[in-house]
């Protein structure tokens, strides 16, 4: 258990570069691109949790009952945003790239560029 | 407490915000919001100035919200402005400026977003030269890029602009991703994100695997932004297609903001603790001398003016690179010094290649051929920035270059010299045989080549109307910055003053004890000693071999064909066309492998250095 | 500070132990699940799934508020938009 | 490239990167061990200097509300560059709502749909606003909260009412409110400049009771902003889409 989340941490991280690397479609290499992300998160909230520890919300419980670290959460929020910003540019390129090119094949893409 | 760290970020933010508003109230009269945005560009500019001259003394910190640090942990972010962090946004903001007045009569007018994008792509290049916390960090980094993306893609009506943002977008996020997983994996160790409190507590103890691994994710993003082979592919691709007041500001000073974030990271928070080893100076180097020599071939090869002009950025990233990675005070002075006269000479050439679009409606090398004879004056300012780019004493580029050779001469690198000449005189070259090319109608147009004219061709004019003339508001920029890159040469002192401001960046403990204690280093030490920074003999004569030497480089290529010793029919450079098209080949997929295995390899190589 | 865990609100150790293993586990089949498959629709949906996942994994890493973004962003917005993509992608592509 | 040596490259590449990036995460303490300080100095504090419980939002919005006003403008500029990757070239014609109801690939919504988004979109709302309200209590907040609001938007269209939602809600009004989100965040911490105070400062009254909506002074207001800049931005992402889907097509080139 030690470090078995940030193996998977590595495994996600690997299997979306795979993916995009590999990939013959652009809304699937996006898609592929939220997985590479979706590794931070797992890995911030993995390096900032307490064991046997509460969330951080004093809401209902005393104040200074431990609790799991509050920072890698804001960190991971700000990245959530960042994932949102970054897709839905990402697809409005993906969008008009159609619309230029008929394809979305980036290989197809880069050759009927010139 | 003084205000203006915070006012420079939130000062364009909040213009930004405000012309989204009123942008529809206003209608017709939008004229004022430009002026607006140009305002605002220039006020930051004066505020950062104001800040590189008072922080000459001492750096200055400022705590956001107000949370100081106490026992040397931070709660809060920081910006802690040096004269190099500040001057490197001056330039931003500089540049900013110049791109925004030159494309007052540029664009066919699309709401207020160009304004906007630009203003935001403004703050977030401040924000991340200022700050002290490595996630914030990558906070304006992505605030930069997702505005930088944005720009490339103004143009979606055509092929080239959706494809090259495309390349350029996907590239740089998997960058970022890689560097916030840096920024995790060292804040898993050390509880802290700022960068004096992360360094201090990584120093400590030697270097293993974490802190190595740490280091490579977190510069992953920024090789990738600072386009150093081979990761470098998206940068053509980009610069080619965006429009040509946002090609000044990617060349000028984004792709350089990538290598201080390399020097701001390694300076404050790795530096002690990977030991400043011999090795880790040499692999930079080696990285650096690599992408110099690779993007000057490049650039010699180009047809196209913009890729042209791209290229030759990379070869120049290369040679900052490797000016940080000497790991002297007097590598990185003449890299600052080198960079402020590449952007602002590099800044013109792209203003005049702007003002080429607009008249003659292309970029192609061939084809403008001896038309741009009417265009005197962009002529000159061409001519001249080329010769600039080039090193020609007493433009700021043969300053900071001189320096950053002699640093690597007294460091045992001798080399570095001559081959940096070559990359110079292979750019200067190829800008100066635009230059003579197509303004002055000298030698025969240079052969055409298919692939190079149907990229070319996909770029035409970005502007609407009136082109029977240029207006000033696009000349002027061109020939002002072209003037102070001289101007900046020719500040006496130049070279003391930037070095006792490199030695501060440099030292580490003195970092250290400004941001977390709010001491006031008076004697910073840096790790290796200064050099004499003055006007040497060997730098003048160097300078001007480069520039001579390109001249005679650009005539050579120019009247190619009726030199008559040469067998005919061979082209210089012809050899360079089979991988140009093999690796870049515009497919995102090898972009991606590309930087994957660099990672991997670089992985590797620092795994073998610290072990 | 952390020892001192013997609050009524804590879960015990060995249960959330074998919640969090067996959900990262499926974490990491979601996303070799999403990135594998290659129909659009359907890899849009397996993304969906995998942005529940996720959240349920925050939840275990007891961090609700990332679970709420995750849920809302991840499982549902995300996924609009790229179906709202694909719809416009496919209606040419006939 | 061929796809095939790219495949082989591109496995080396990413088991070299496994394996060093494996070899880096062996250094850090065992899941479940975080070492701080960072987070157990905010937790212990946090209460005690802003009055708030959910101490993610009081990192958000105070400690590090720095980062958030970037995030904010991260955002403000993805949408932006949406409008202007997707605004109305030459040479494309907006259909009429008529023409585009009869050829729509999907059978035209049933009445029971209409009817079930129309009643959903309230509560839905209400739930966006409470999270927005409630950021300094529970785990919620502005940027949920926002994203909730911009769902109502699309529960809008599913009810097939898209050309009315456009003519309520305009482009124009949509971007202000985003840039009155974003603007009025960054606005809250110059504020704090003339008073002497550093960007950013929490400087309202923090309130009695920890946890009350209207306790812990700038957090709540900044989370009120960031949730209009949140949905506003998604609200201008999805419209934009929507267009695209809906409404535009390729005019004869």
């Amino acid at each position: 258990m030690e470090y078995f989340p940030f193996v998977v941490v590595v495994w996600i991280l690997c299997v979306g570069l795979y993916g995009v690397v590999t990939s013959r479609h652009l809304v699937h290499q996006i898609i592929c691109l939220i997985v590479v992300q979706s590794s931070t998160y797992v890995l911030l909230l993995g390096v900032g949790y307490v064991t046997g520890a509460v969330a951080p919300y004093y809401f209902d419980v005393p104040v200074h009952t431990p609790a799991v670290d509050p920072v890698v959460q804001a960190l991971a929020l700000t990245d959530v945003v960042v994932e949102a910003a970054v897709t839905a540019l990402l697809l409005s390129f993906a969008i008009q790239a159609h619309k230029r090119f008929g394809t979305l094949d980036p290989q197809e893409l880069a050759s009927l560029k010139g | 407490m003084d205000q203006l760290l915070a006012l420079v970020v939130a000062v364009p933010l909040l213009a930004a915000a405000a012309i989204t508003a009123a942008g529809p109230l206003l209608g017709e009269r939008r004229r004022i919001l430009d002026a607006l945005a140009i305002v605002v560009a220039a006020a930051s500019t004066v505020m950062l100035v104001v800040i590189m001259v008072r922080t000459a003394g001492r750096d200055e910190v400022y705590w956001f919200a107000g949370f100081r640090p106490s026992g040397g942990v931070a709660i809060g972010i920081d910006f802690e402005a040096g004269p190099l962090s500040a001057g490197l946004a001056a330039l931003a903001a500089l540049l900013v400026t110049a791109a925004m007045t030159f494309s007052w009569r540029y664009f066919e007018r699309v709401a207020t977003y160009y304004h906007t994008l630009m203003l935001t792509f403004l703050a977030g290049m401040t924000g991340f030269c200022l700050t002290g916390d490595i996630f914030d960090m990558f906070v304006w980094f992505e605030l930069m890029g997702v505005s930088a993306y944005a720009l490339t893609a103004y143009r979606p009506e055509e092929r080239g602009p959706i494809q090259g943002a495309l390349n350029f977008a996907v590239t740089n996020s998997v960058g970022a991703y890689l560097s916030l997983s840096g920024i995790a994996v060292i804040y898993g160790r050390t509880g802290a994100l700022n960068m004096a409190q992360i360094g201090a507590y990584i120093g400590r103890h030697p270097p293993d695997g974490l802190v190595t691994v740490a280091f490579l994710l977190i510069i992953s993003g920024l090789l990738i932004k600072a386009a150093i082979v081979p990761f470098h592919f998206w940068l053509a691709d980009a610069h080619a297609v965006a429009p040509t007041p946002v090609c000044v500001l990617f060349s000028g000073v984004m792709v350089e903001l990538g290598l201080y974030g390399i020097a701001r990271v390694y300076w404050s928070m790795f530096g002690q603790a990977l030991g400043h080893r011999a090795a880790i100076s040499h692999l930079f180097v080696a990285l650096g001398v690599l992408t110099a020599v690779v993007g000057a071939l490049f650039c010699f090869r180009e047809r196209h003016v913009k890729r042209l002009l791209a290229f030759s950025t990379i070869s120049h990233a290369g040679m900052f690179l490797t000016g940080i990675g000497l790991l002297t005070p007097l590598g990185l002075a003449g890299t600052a010094v080198y960079v402020i006269g590449h952007g602002l000479v590099k800044a013109a050439l792209f203003l005049c290649t702007g003002i080429v679009l607009h008249r003659l409606g292309s970029v192609n090398e061939t084809w403008l051929h001896g038309r741009g004879r009417q265009l005197r004056v962009t002529g000159v300012v061409f001519t001249l920035a080329g010769l600039g780019l080039a090193d020609l004493p007493p433009f700021a580029t043969f300053l900071g270059k001189g320096y950053l050779d002699q640093s690597a001469w007294a460091h045992g690198l001798p080399w570095v010299m001559p081959v940096f000449i070559i990359c110079a005189i292979l750019v200067g070259g190829a800008v100066l045989r635009v230059a003579g090319g197509v303004f002055y109608g000298l030698g025969d147009p240079p052969s055409e080549d298919s692939q190079m004219a149907k990229m070319a061709a996909e770029e035409k004019s970005e502007t609407e109307s009136g082109k029977q003339r240029t207006p000033l508001t696009m000349l002027i920029p061109a020939g002002a910055l072209t003037a102070a890159a001289i101007a900046v040469g020719l500040i006496p002192q130049l070279g003391q003053v930037v070095q006792a401001a490199a030695v501060r960046f440099e030292d580490q403990a003195g970092y250290n004890a400004t941001v977390l204690a709010g001491a006031h280093i008076t004697h910073p030490v840096a790790l290796a000693a200064t050099e004499p920074a003055g006007i040497t003999l060997s730098a003048v004569l160097a300078g001007l071999g480069s520039a001579i030497g390109a001249l005679v480089l650009a005539l050579a290529a120019l009247y190619w064909r009726r030199l008559p010793l040469l067998r005919r029919g061979y082209e210089p450079g012809a050899g360079l066309t089979g991988p140009i098209q093999r690796f870049q080949s515009g497919v995102l997929n090898d972009y991606i492998t590309w930087i994957v295995l660099g990672l991997a390899c670089l992985g590797g190589v620092l795994t073998a250095v610290i072990r | 500070m952390i020892a001192a865990a013997h609050t009524p609100y804590t879960v015990p150790i060995g249960f959330m132990d074998a919640l969090q293993v067996t959900i990262l586990i499926l974490v990491a089949a979601g996303a070799t699940a999403v990135v594998l498959t290659r129909r659009h629709v359907h890899q849009v949906l397996v993304l969906s799934v995998y942005g529940i996942l996720l959240a349920v994994l925050f939840l275990a890493f007891q961090a609700p508020d990332v679970t709420l973004s995750e849920l809302t962003v991840g499982a549902v917005a995300l996924p609009i938009i790229l179906l709202l993509t694909l719809a416009k992608v496919r209606k040419r592509e006939e | 490239m061929t796809p095939a040596q790219r495949r082989w490259v591109s496995a080396v590449g990413i088991a070299g990167l496994a394996a060093f990036y494996l070899w880096g995460l062996s250094g850090l303490p065992g899941f479940g061990d975080y070492p701080g300080p960072y987070g157990f100095i905010v937790l212990h504090l946090a209460v005690k200097q802003t009055f708030a419980t959910g101490i993610v939002s009081a990192v958000n919005f105070d400690y590090r509300g720095f980062d958030t006003v970037g995030e904010e403008f991260i955002l403000f500029a993805a949408a932006a560059g949406t409008g202007v990757v997707l605004r109305r070239l030459r040479g494309e014609r907006e259909r009429s709502a008529v023409d585009e109801a009869a050829d729509r690939d999907v059978p035209a919504t049933s009445d029971a749909v209409r009817m079930v988004a129309l009643l959903f979109t309230g509560p839905v709302m209400v739930v966006g606003w409470w999270l927005t309200s409630h950021a300094q209590a529970n785990p919620s907040g502005g940027f949920q909260g926002g994203v909730i609001l911009a769902t109502a938007f699309i529960l809008v269209y599913l009810s097939g009412e898209f050309v009315v939602l456009k003519r309520f809600s305009p482009v124009a009004l949509t971007e202000a409110v985003e840039a009155a989100g974003a603007g009025g965040f960054a606005a809250i911490g110059v504020a704090a400049v003339p008073m002497g105070l550093a960007y950013l400062t929490n400087y309202l009254p923090k309130g009695q009771f920890a946890g009350a909506v209207s306790s812990s002074g700038t957090i709540a207001l900044i989370s009120f902003f960031v949730g209009l800049e949140v949905g506003a931005a998604f609200i201008l992402i999805i419209g934009e889409l929507l267009e695209q889907t809906l409404l535009i097509r390729q005019g004869d080139r």
